[in-house]
């Protein structure tokens, strides 16, 4: 039985990888982004969970408008970048898990979601931007693989948060029915506050991404009870991608221990990045792993 | 109709992309996101006109897409990670694109961001 | 408030539709098939649905398995039919409704059902094979309009029988929200037993076939508690089908009459077509109609 | 491992296309399923060793494809409706695939049909 050994939360942009691209790591601009990962990068270093599983969203990248699914499970063996527009970023592509991916699927529609399955289409900065400071070491390759989850929050109606909740519950029961004694992550993608279109653009509210963040530990079945239209009007249009940390935290226990956050608004979407721990995971890593050889 | 959204329908200054839009918009959003093949960016910048009668786009589209009248294109029906192709591609961040949707040059809207560096 | 005043259940093989267009009505081997429609024809006549809202499913003609669905409403004002490799069937595009198809995504989408949406994507004979016998007078035009609701039934994991139901119940709850006065059919394609794959092939049985049109109609929550097992074993592998006619039923109220059946066994798939009435149909037609003057 | 399905992943003469079949068959598909476009049957008809390469079938796909052995097809990850297309290309109709996923000849099947002037 796979056991989920802990969370994480993280922002998303595109900028984020492309400035990890550029090497700005002790630019004074982005200093305060990237010292805000280390706990995570040391962390996932020493626990070397065996998957990743990521609620992210696309961005009109691996999906168009003519048949767009609110939840998505990616099946592939090996997931490549997304050409955005930039051409492509210089990162190997990532492997899958399909066969944990194949039952968290078949898990799921038993259990009454009614995803889409999705492979061979290429996957954008909603995973690999985080990728890219969580696992800094990844220019030959990358330290995992990941069970891709896409969520839509670009077309309303969008799945409401309390399902967002709800999916995350689901996706603990998957992973801890697959029969492969694996140590797995939840990583939700996504906000804080911003808002890109109409005259709003360049909203943020830093008193509510706290909030947000401090109710996300504490009690998440607040957020789950909001509408789009209470996280829009506290967060900006795009700050709804916050729905992505509820299906991560709805896939915690309720005595998970929050080891690390880090917040940093410095231009339109504020970034912030929280770990959470299970309470097994003390039972897990590292001692496991040197049993394991590895 | 929706009600996770009916409260904000009137929220000032936003374009909530819903399906309305989306059917509205679905000829320009298949173009902007057609951008993310090189063989097509290459064609738009070699050639625009080609690439819209491509597209099939109307004339209010096209007028649109040359001025990079991000505003009228996001109220119209364009995702916004659309036009953030169509960004990449003509060399806009996105910082400037959320000071023309504000109404205000990208100079004053840096100076209401915290770290006007971070782009 | 739209109103659901009817159901129809149809088998919808792709020979039924070449059979409409090859003239085949009064062929001996064909007019048990084609008697069988003549009380949906006339009842379809009188009644004059505004909107036909039919669950079916694709066969690999709009969707390919590189991004697969397991519940899509169309949203498309015009539906063109699919050329599924023998040229295009010559009937003409059937007219959506997109208004009521996005009122029906966003209540279903606020009602916890994952659905993906699409457009512009040609539909196949699941729609179109019952569509061509149900209003054979479609050669200048259709008389009416569809939501087609696309349904998984070719991968598993497909939904759960239960589920369908349930996506009936909740078809029929956005429908009644609906602010239009509209008279609503609601049509479940598919089946009735058949296996086309494997050794079984050809595989049929009619005993299990009218005990199902008998539940159905009497005890569909029966039907809901079985699996994707149990229809396969007694239906065959395609006979999983039948979970579309379980969604039809589900948007049904339990005061409807069955007024129709027929059954034919002919050749590789059991065809069926059942016809319900609910009790509100004789308050609204044909006098509703006269009084719109239509 | 899908309860829905388990009590039959013995059912004698059955394949049930689930994502391990869909996934082993996902190439073959998608050159099956690239038959309801015009221009792919005609090349198929006319060329058929050139649109297997462009689809980059493997040997054994391009084998089963050229002897059209639909069960084998079937067994490896073809979904039938993916077959459909072939048949219908090829002139084969669904009575004769199911004779030879039987392992009959179809005068044998169709005598099992009730009227097998039905196709
Ligand atoms: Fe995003
Ligand atoms: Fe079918």
């Amino acid at each position: 039985m796979a056991t989920i050994i802990g969370g994480i939360g993280t922002s998303h942009t595109p900028t984020i990888g492309i400035a990890f691209d550029q090497g700005k790591q002790q630019h004074p601009a982005w200093a305060p982004l990237f010292k805000g990962y280390e706990p995570i990068v040391e962390w996932l270093a020493r626990m070397r969970p065996d998957v990743l599983v990521m609620f992210y969203n696309d961005h009109a990248n691996s999906f168009f408008f003519d048949h767009y699914p609110t939840f998505a499970v990616g099946l592939s063996d090996r997931h490549t970048v997304a050409d955005e527009g930039l051409g492509l970023r210089p990162v190997p592509p990532v492997n899958g898990h399909p066969a944990m991916a194949r039952h968290i699927a078949e898990s799921l529609v038993t259990d009454e979601f009614d995803i889409s399955v999705f492979t061979d289409l290429p996957i954008d900065h909603g995973c690999f931007s985080p990728l890219s400071v969580m696992w800094p070491e990844h220019a030959t390759g990358w330290p995992g693989v990941i069970v891709p989850i896409e969520m839509n929050v670009l077309q309303h109606p969008m799945p409401t948060p309390r399902r967002c909740y709800k999916l995350g519950q689901a996706v603990r029961r998957a992973i801890e029915s697959y029969p492969e004694d694996l140590d797995v992550v939840v990583v939700g993608t996504g906000g804080l506050s911003h808002q890109l279109s109409g005259e709003r653009a360049g909203y943020n509210d830093s008193d509510w991404d706290l909030r947000f963040l401090d109710l996300l530990t504490k009690n998440p079945h607040t957020l789950a009870d909001m509408t789009h239209g209470d996280f829009i009007e506290l967060g900006g249009s795009e700050g709804a991608e916050v729905i992505m940390w509820l299906a991560m935290r709805g896939a915690l226990s309720n005595n998970v221990a929050k080891l690390h956050q880090n917040y940093y608004l410095a231009m339109t979407a504020a970034w912030a990045v929280q770990l959470y721990e299970e309470p097994v995971a003390a039972t897990r890593r590292p001692a496991a792993k040197s049993r394991a050889g590895v | 109709m929706n009600p996770q959204i009916e409260k904000i329908r009137s929220l000032p200054g936003t374009f909530l992309f819903d399906l309305d839009r989306s059917a509205r918009g679905m000829r320009l959003n298949r173009f902007l996101c057609g951008l993310v093949r090189p063989e097509n960016r290459s064609l738009f910048k070699s050639d625009p006109e080609i690439a819209f009668e491509n597209a099939g786009l109307t004339t209010k589209e096209r007028e649109m897409v040359r001025t990079k009248d991000w505003k009228a294109m996001a109220d119209y029906g364009a995702n916004f990670f659309a036009l953030e192709k169509l960004g990449r591609v003509t060399g806009v961040g996105n910082p400037a694109m959320c000071a023309q949707m504000r109404g205000e040059p990208l100079e004053e809207f840096l100076k209401t961001r915290r770290v006007p560096d971070a782009c």
